[in-house]
């Protein structure tokens, strides 16, 4: 695959290269950005900062209380032993297996929508550069238009221009 | 954002990555064999008999299940503190969490350990999961080991996923410096992180939502291991405030063990300039806030009991207080609470070393605390004509010290392989406004800085 | 925030000159780690092997030596020299009991059932006369079988061998082909399963038809509770279990 | 893995461990055809007799099917047999109705015993040196057989003599029969804590020489003076089913019991008042009792009769036993002397009993026929009155025991004048071990060095048959003809007998049977005129009269495991015509100076081990002592202030010293003991008894002194004053009570 | 349905201990020998306590015999993570060897302190093992154990009584505890508390009964009836 793409040394250039990129039209979600830190406050990506992560969360809390509340008693229920008086299902117990396993629920769930929304644990893509870990910011974009080229090389000549042919 | 300053310190904290001295091997090598004497002395005690141990009626339950009690206890020191330490975002826990956090999955892993050894019959421990056999036999959910068997999972496989989830850019990193099979092991860890924006903000709030879910999770755990004791009619066992103050004494010993960590690898991984005197500063301040209240606990647990006077609870009572255990009771009251008064209460004392110092002296004293939680509550039961005492076997000394080698050995390891302190965290710590920080004047090195590289650890 | 201002300052003091300290770059660093690897690989072995000896002093010591204080004695240890563990003769016979290994038994005379149950016509009650009246069917004794082969039979090789047996005094030994290990702790009684008019073929497949008795059905715990829900006998565990 | 250790698997894991076998043909082992058919998997049930004590209870035998290793001509194999599984009492028996004491249930241990003597044995080493060869049983009986028939040519038919221990069974008959018609005197017996004072006593006062047996069911009031009626003593089951039904088998009715001694016995532990007298003054508390009731007048003395004619001025009312006299004497308060008086004749029937320590001082015949007199006073002497004697089936009386004791034969052995042939050629002993049994002051170990050859018959190597030339070892009661006639226990004559229960597991015979057999190749000139001993048995019982559905009283015997005299009424017999000699009051004599030696030595019987024959039996051994909760050891009883003040603790090793002996044991805190008094559980410190009894303990014989009752020569074993110091050194009790008192720990 | 019982008469107890050896010899309970035993590990299921009262010369000795009281509510049940330790329909704690994994939780909870553990494997000398009784299983290293209530002798009872008896109930007496059948004073007495007319329930409504550690509510099926002085009974 092509890419233009030039790395910055400093948050602000970076920036401004996104910027320069967005003012001539490229799209925001076109614009590829690599930070070795979250940098946050820079808001490379302002559209990045929605996410339903918690409500996966809560999701898989439900899905997890469901199963720590049925498996004893259900266990309980479908091979009853005598307990000398003692109701057969008992609940305190119980409530403590529902508990232990919403929270299982809940933690598990994060990891798989964390592994779904940032794409984790697929094969690195072509278009990566190392010097990412070099504590330099990468802004380009993938596969760009011959004659989009000039502009994007102009918009990002602040930094240390690389294309992959 | 400062280029020389991010890559000094991503130097620095790789540094034990790199360099490979031949006293690391030694140490490697010394723990291995202490640790393996555990594991020879369990097959040992399972060739002959659990009677190898000291353990006899009326004393069922013996070293095992102190230390079980203990490592759980230290357990706490790590995801409880850091988890809170993230939702208060305080600055100062950055090179603090992921050394707290390994020790949690690594005193969890030992501690759960030590009930199999404990076992009259360890090769059926799995009778204790639920799944449907044949004979239509399931654990009893109604049993505080199985609440253990649940907290305890769920709790060491939370707090896998809280430590290895910020280790993911770390990893990244590592992998674009590595060559041949590291990179691949790496990458592999690095789940192919790039650093998009998106990356970043979805393991921001993932690590929110996991350090709000984890929180009761770890009071839980040890508020069930209080359950083991507290479900039991014996005397002084049976009491409603042994949740609490087992969380509280959980975090308490916790803590002290963080210290010691750090103060550890501050020296040898020459992390002076990361783990500063204001963490042990902080953290000091944190112990000796649970030492506090941990004083509280046992007071009000001590107070009821020779208030309510029970026939039953009494010879408990007296025995740890003026009776055969009373040496270790005492032992316990001044590492626990009267040292680090001392040591911790004082500005001037709360130095590194000092909180060191109380911290070695917490661990002592809690561990003493759950020897006298299990053994007199057992040789003092409701009729005196049981009562007995108890003195471990050598299979319980050995896996005593191994599982303290075993938790060194894995530590060491972790450094060797995982950077100790989060990088990314830390630089992200280190600037956090748009606007460059200023530079400070160059400065000549220290002369230590120059062989650093060499003999890293 | 004041503690906050001074610490990062402490990193921040000497940051200009270790830039040039450590000059950027993944590649150099990798190979310089390299190097170190080649260095430290003959002293790694030494370091190991010297380490290990150190362990197993100490192994020893510590055992040896708490076992020294404690004065612990092991009365287990002297008297089970001769089985692999006071449970169990051998390893193997570890392993096989726990996993419910068990070889097929392996009979000193081809006896055909089918030959005595269809041909002659006897019944099982009439050999393992046990089973109406208590816990043991019983393997009958030779002496039953010379009951009617002193002279049925006598030219059959397997009849032979059957009154050699008989001649030097001694039982053939035949071996068990159904029965419990005894972790098992399996208490079973067969009368009230007889009384209860269970077949014998029930448990035991259709012996009638087999020559040497074959293990047809293997007795686990789910094959008895099955059973005995379908038939509303107890399942308590302490029925069969003490 | 080979046949041995299959079977030791096997009997790690249980009967059904033969699965181990499957298909490991290596397992495979050669099994004998069995001679013996059982109901596979099911219990039969067999008579047999207790043979521990003399009260000779009735035991149900739960025979089971079992494999057994045996070796037929030269191969080894296993063979099914019925083997013995449990003891339960015999639910007919009259004397233990179905019950069984704690040395009756672990009885079955002798027969399994792990070091019982498979076989004939001859010695190789020197004598003592426990060296022994096997031997055939035809060798092993030619060798005695010459060895008598020598004896016999010269004449010296005197060379041979023979210790046994009390018989009541036929055997005793056999013994008798067997020596006199060989021309030897008659055995001795060796029971070093008989009873014979009291029988003697009894035969005084009621002209009847026998231990009482006592209706204490009906009773209202029991008085016991130092005697262990519901531990060890006379017959310990008819006596505890007794005292249960005393106690609460009246609706409405609850009878006291009280009981008189200086440590509290575990029967002690279980009277409602518990009065600690002075050594030796028992007979004077006794006499108290009795003078009060007089003097009441509820009772005049000549109720007592005879029993009361012999004591000394029993007939003008006892004026020298006043009760401040008898609180002086004995230290018993002078109210709690008239309270016992009062109620003993106000709660009537009542019963008085004495036995064990009061017996075995220098004035223990004046003890017992003062009990014996205040029971006679309030009438509850005679059949169904409380005070009882079992009459003995006419023709099969026990043999009284022998004039000699045992140690007259040592005696004239050690006095034999040096270089002339040994007074004693040939020593046959049968289940009795005087070497550990006697006082070393006797010396029969050095006598018994003396003789020139010494056969055993015990079925284990004790101290004193290590000493043997040959051992010929006995079966074990459960696989020989047993018979038994009971002293006591019961309100009529009867006998028991019974076939075994088992077939013998080792290569031993019936000690009646070799006895015969020899008997035989001796050629008498009266010969023994029984086959075996089962003939023996048979004839003798022949003569006593069927019960109706019998034909004969043998087959009414095996058949029920007993005989019972069917007559409506067993006469007593009359009191001898003797003429009465009053006894007066003497205090008793001690060995050993009050100043030098502080302490009254008391040794007891102990609950587990008796006379010290059953230390070898590993459950009794496990057996936490009821009273102490102390296991496989011994120990010295103290009391907690004389503790304090020598500075002991429990556990400490202990130094028990007397004029003739000093042995070590660790000191137990026992409150229930008199400040002035320790105690010794007897049965422990054998040097030679199996590997559970070995080297265990320390023996309280070793310190007795050779002290007299002064009538009757009987050792007077309670009479020795010791000393005990604290010395260094482990002390190895081994107690299971972790503490002494449950209401003072837990409201500490 | 029958609940099991005992009734323990402390009254006629006389602490001749024939009990306990009764019990070792019905249930293969094996001996551990000196040291085990000094280490308090024995393996009685069945023990006498005594206590002593007071000091020479006023002092007193009590008996009681202590075994699994068959608790309705028994703390060590709940426990024990594999249901070894359960309660049967007739009332007793049972105790499934082979599902017993060794915690000895049980033998914490339980408040008499009854429950035995093999610290080792047993060993029977041969030819002791001979006189093992084959109706009891052996238990093995690692594994807990405690009275049963001879649930084999309970079990034969069943079994003879459906085959033999037309109600098919087992008559009271008919069935005993070795205990109890060995008991010399006839102190213990076994049998159903369902059945209103048998021994064990009119002596567990005495007057005198009471439950050992009553207070903790664990609710025994042994019942004591309480040692009676001399004073209060006598005429009635």
């Amino acid at each position: 695959m092509k890419a233009t793409y030039a790395l910055y040394t400093d948050p602000e250039s970076a920036k401004q290269a996104i910027v320069a990129l967005k003012e001539m039209g490229v799209a925001q979600s076109d614009i590829v950005i690599m930070s070795p830190e979250p940098l946050e406050a820079y808001e490379f990506d302002p559209s990045e900062q929605e996410t339903s992560m918690r409500w996966v969360a809560v999701l898989g809390g439900g899905i997890g209380c469901v199963f720590g509340a049925s498996l004893p008693s259900l266990t309980q229920l479908l091979w009853p032993l005598n307990t000398g008086g003692m109701p057969i299902v008992s609940i305190w117990p119980n409530l403590i297996i529902t508990f232990e396993m919403t929270m299982l629920g809940a933690i598990v769930a994060t990891v798989i929508s964390l592994v779904r929304a940032a794409r984790l644990g697929r094969r690195l893509p072509e278009f990566y550069d190392p010097q990412v870990s070099d504590n330099k910011i990468l802004v380009g974009i993938a596969n760009p238009s011959d004659a989009q080229l000039p502009d994007v090389e102009q918009a990002l000549r602040g930094g240390e221009l690389k294309t992959i042919p | 954002m400062n280029l020389a300053t991010d890559s000094r310190i991503t130097a620095d904290l790789l540094r034990p990555l790199l360099g490979t001295s031949g006293k690391y091997y030694v140490t490697v090598g010394l723990l291995g064999a202490v640790t393996l004497m555990g594991l020879v002395a369990w097959g040992y005690q399972m060739y002959y008999g659990i009677g190898l141990t000291g353990l006899n009626s009326p004393v069922f339950w013996g070293f095992y299940l102190i230390n079980f009690v203990f490592w759980i206890g230290i357990s706490h020191a790590g995801t409880l503190i850091s988890a809170i330490l993230r939702l208060i975002d305080a600055p100062w826990r950055r090179p603090v969490t992921r050394c707290a956090e390994a020790i949690t999955a690594f005193a969890l892993v030992i501690g759960g350990t030590l009930p199999l050894i404990h076992l009259g019959r360890p090769w059926l421990f799995f009778y204790l999961i639920p799944f449907p056999d044949g004979r239509g036999l399931w654990p009893n959910f109604r049993s505080p080991l199985m609440w253990d068997f649940f907290a305890i999972n769920t709790y060491l496989l939370a707090s896998t996923l809280f430590l290895f989830l910020p280790m993911i850019p770390d990893f990244a990193l590592i992998r674009d410096r590595a060559t041949g099979i590291r990179r691949t092991i790496y990458g592999a860890l690095s789940v192919g992180w790039r650093g998009t924006p998106k990356q970043w903000h979805r393991l921001e709030s993932a690590m929110q939502i996991m350090a709000i879910a984890i929180i009761p999770v770890a009071v839980s755990v040890h508020t069930i291991v209080s359950f083991d004791f507290a479900m039991a009619v014996v005397p002084m066992w049976h009491s409603t405030v042994f949740g609490p103050y087992f969380v509280a004494g959980a975090i308490f010993s916790g803590i002290a063990g963080l210290i010691i960590a750090m103060a550890i690898l501050r020296r040898v991984l020459r992390l002076e300039q990361y783990l500063t005197a204001l963490h042990f500063q902080k953290l000091g301040q944190l112990l000796l806030l649970m030492s506090l209240l941990w004083g509280y606990f046992v007071f009000s647990e001590r107070l009821t009991i020779w208030y309510g006077n029970d026939n039953h609870e009494m010879p408990v009572f007296w025995a740890t207080f003026t009776g055969e255990y009373a040496p270790f009771f005492w032992v316990m009251v001044a590492c626990n609470f009267v040292l680090p008064l001392i040591l911790l209460s004082n500005q001037k004392l709360r130095t590194i070393s000092g909180c060191v110092v109380a911290s070695c002296g917490v661990v002592l004293g809690m561990w003493l605390e759950r020897f006298l939680i299990v053994v007199p509550s057992l040789s003092y039961r409701q009729l005196p004509y049981t009562w007995g005492s108890y003195m471990p076997g050598w299979p319980e000394i050995a896996v005593m010290v191994s599982t303290f080698a075993a938790m060194a050995l894995l530590y060491t390891l972790f450094v060797k392989f995982i950077p100790i302190i989060s990088i990314w965290e830390f630089k992200d710590g280190t600037h956090p406004g748009p606007e460059p920080r200023p530079i400070a004047e160059p400065r000549t090195l220290p002369a230590r800085g120059a062989e650093a590289a060499g003999e890293a650890l | 925030m004041e503690p906050e201002a001074d610490f990062s300052a402490g990193i921040m003091a000497d940051a200009g000159i270790k830039s040039r300290v450590f000059p950027v770059g993944g590649k150099r660093r990798v190979a310089s780690l390299k190097k170190e690897h080649n260095k430290n690989r003959p002293r790694r072995w030494i370091a190991i092997s010297i380490a290990f000896v150190a362990g197993a002093v100490l192994v020893l010591g510590i055992a040896g030596g708490s076992r020294y204080l404690i004065g612990q004695s092991n009365p287990a240890a002297s008297s089970s020299e001769s089985v692999f563990t006071p449970a169990h003769s051998t390893f193997g016979e570890a392993v096989r009991h726990f996993l419910g290994w068990r070889s097929d038994p392996v009979q000193p005379i081809p006896f055909r059932h089918e030959l005595h149950v269809q041909e002659v016509g006897l019944e099982c009650t009439y050999c393992h006369s046990g089973v109406t009246r208590g816990p043991v069917a019983r393997i009958p004794s030779v002496v039953l079988c010379m009951d009617c082969h002193l002279d049925t039979a006598t030219d059959r090789a397997p009849v032979q061998l059957l009154t050699s047996f008989f001649d030097r005094g001694q039982e053939p030994p035949w071996q068990r082909v159904y029965g419990w290990l005894p972790e098992a702790h399996v208490r079973f009684n067969h009368a009230p399963h007889i009384r209860a008019e269970v077949e014998c073929a029930t448990c035991h497949g259709d012996v009638g038809s087999m020559t040497v008795a074959e293990r047809a059905i293997d007795h686990t715990m789910s094959f008895c509770v099955r059973c005995h829900e379908q038939n509303q006998a107890s399942i308590d565990c302490v029925t069969c279990h003490y | 893995m080979d046949r041995r250790q299959f079977v030791k698997a096997s009997a790690v894991t249980g009967a059904s461990a033969s699965l181990a076998a499957c298909g490991n043909p290596e397992d495979q082992f050669i099994r004998f055809i069995s001679d013996e058919i059982l109901p596979a998997g099911l219990a039969v049930s067999r008579r047999s007799i207790c043979p521990l004590c003399p009260a000779g209870c009735g035991v149900e035998v739960r025979v089971m099917e079992g494999d057994i290793d045996v070796v037929r001509d030269g191969v080894a194999g296993v063979v099914k047999t019925g083997l013995a599984k449990k003891l339960e009492g015999l639910p007919a028996h009259p004397v233990n109705q179905g019950k069984l004491c704690v040395r009756g249930q672990a009885a079955i241990q002798v027969t399994y015993h792990p070091d019982r003597i498979r076989g004939p044995l001859q010695r190789t080493g020197e004598r003592g040196s426990g060296q022994f060869e096997p031997v055939s049983w035809d060798e092993a009986i030619g060798e005695l057989s010459s060895r008598l028939g020598a004896l016999a040519e010269s004449g010296g038919q005197n060379g041979l003599r023979m210790i046994t221990r009390p018989l009541r069974s036929q055997r005793g008959f056999l013994i008798r029969e067997f020596l006199e018609r060989f021309g030897a005197p008659p055995a001795v017996t060796f029971d070093i804590f008989g009873d014979e004072v009291l029988r003697d006593a009894n035969f005084q006062s009621f002209g009847v020489r026998q231990l009482p047996t006592f209706d204490i069911a009906s009773s209202r009031y029991l008085l016991s003076f130092g005697a262990d009626i519901l531990g060890t003593w006379n017959s310990p089951v008819s006596q505890n089913i007794g005292y249960g039904d005393m106690r609460q088998g009246r609706p409405g009715l609850r009878g006291k019991f009280v009981q008189v001694e200086p440590r509290m016995s575990q029967t002690g532990a279980n009277a409602d008042q518990w009065v600690p007298a002075r050594p030796g003054t028992e007979g004077f508390l006794a006499l108290g009792l009795a003078r009060a009731i007089m003097a009441a007048g509820t009772r005049a003395p000549a109720d007592a009769g005879r029993a009361g004619a012999l004591i000394e001025g029993w007939s003008d009312g006892l004026d020298a036993y006043t009760a401040e006299e008898v609180e002086t004497v004995t230290g018993v308060p002078s109210r709690t002397v008239e309270q016992l008086a009062r109620e003993f004749a106000e709660n009537l029937p009542a019963i008085a009993v004495i036995a064990g320590a009061p017996l075995a001082h220098t004035n223990g015949m004046f003890n017992a026929l003062a009990v014996n007199a205040l029971n006679a006073l309030v009438g509850s002497v005679g059949a169904g009155r409380g005070v009882g004697f079992t009459p003995q089936p006419e023709g099969l009386e026990p043999v009284q025991r022998g004039e000699r004791t045992i140690e007259q034969l040592a005696n004239e052995i050690l006095e034999s004048p040096a270089g002339a042939a040994p007074p004693v050629q040939v020593l046959l002993v049968n289940d009795t071990n005087p070497v550990f049994g006697a006082p070393p002051a006797m010396r029969v170990a050095d006598a018994l060095s003396g003789v020139g050859y010494i056969v055993s018959f015990g079925s284990f190597l004790d101290e004193t048959g290590n000493l043997a030339d040959l051992i010929l070892p006995d079966h074990s009661f459960l696989e020989s003809l047993v018979d038994h006639v009971p002293e006591s226990g019961g309100g009529r004559a009867m006998a028991s007998a019974a076939q075994r229960a088992m077939r013998p597991l080792h290569d031993t015979r019936d000690m009646a049977d070799v006895l015969l057999e020899v008997a035989r190749s001796l050629d008498f000139d009266e010969p023994l005129e029984w086959e075996t001993y089962e003939d023996l048995v048979q004839t003798r019982f022949d003569t006593l009269s069927p019960p109706e559905g019998f034909d004969s009283a043998w087959i009414a015997a095996q058949f029920g495991g007993f005989w019972v005299d069917q007559s409506p009424s067993s006469p007593q017999p009359d009191p001898p015509a003797a003429d009465i000699v009053p006894r007066a009051y003497s205090a008793p004599q001690f060995d050993g100076s009050a100043d030098e030696f502080r302490f009254h030595f008391l040794p007891y019987v102990s609950q587990s081990f008796l006379d010290g024959s059953l230390a070898h039996l590993p459950w009794l051994q496990e057996l936490p002592d009821v009273v102490t909760t102390a296991m496989w050891s011994s120990w010295v009883e103290i009391n907690p202030r004389t503790a304090e003040e020598l500075g002991v603790v429990e556990g400490d090793l202990v130094e028990v010293r007397s004029a003739h002996g000093v042995i070590q044991a660790p000191a137990l805190i026992f409150p229930g003991i008199a400040p002035d008094v320790l105690a010794m559980p007897l049965g422990q410190g054998h040097r030679n008894f199996t590997r559970y009894a070995s080297g265990r303990g320390a023996n309280p014989i070793e310190v007795l002194a050779p002290m007299r009752e002064s009538e009757t020569g009987e050792l007077a074993w309670a009479a020795t004053r010791v000393n005990i110091a604290r010395i260094e050194g482990e002390g190895g009790l081994i107690t299971l009570a972790g503490a002494l008192r449950e209401d003072e720990e837990l409201s500490r | 349905m029958a609940k099991w019982g005992m009734a323990v008469d402390l009254d006629r107890c006389t602490g001749c201990e024939a009990c306990v050896t009764a019990c070792h010899a019905e249930n293969n309970i094996p001996t551990v020998g000196p040291e085990e035993a000094d280490k308090g590990r024995t393996m009685h299921w069945l023990r006498i306590e005594r206590y002593w009262e007071g000091d020479f010369p006023d002092v007193q000795l009590k008996f009681r015999p202590v075994l699994c009281q068959h608790c309705d509510n028994a703390p060590c049940e709940p426990v024990c993570p594999t249901y070894a330790s359960y309660h049967t329909d007739e009332g007793l704690n049972a105790q499934v060897y082979n599902r017993c994994i060794g915690t000895r939780y049980c033998a914490n909870a339980c408040s008499y302190n009854v429950r035995v553990f093999n610290f080792f494997n047993p060993e029977w000398e041969k030819p002791l093992d001979l006189q093992l009784n084959p109706d009891v299983s052996v238990r093995e290293v690692g594994v807990m154990e405690k009275c049963t209530f001879c649930v084999q002798r309970i079990n034969d009872a069943k079994i003879d009584a459906k085959a033999n008896n037309e109600d098919g109930l087992i008559v009271d007496g008919a069935l005993q505890s070795a205990c109890a059948q060995s008991c010399t004073a006839k102190a213990l007495v076994f049998g159903d508390l369902e059945d209103p007319d048998s021994e064990v329930s009119r002596l567990s409504g005495s007057a005198r009964g009471s439950k050992l550690l009553g207070e903790l509510g664990t609710g025994p099926a042994v019942t004591y009836l309480q040692k009676e002085s001399w004073y209060e009974s006598g005429d009635r």
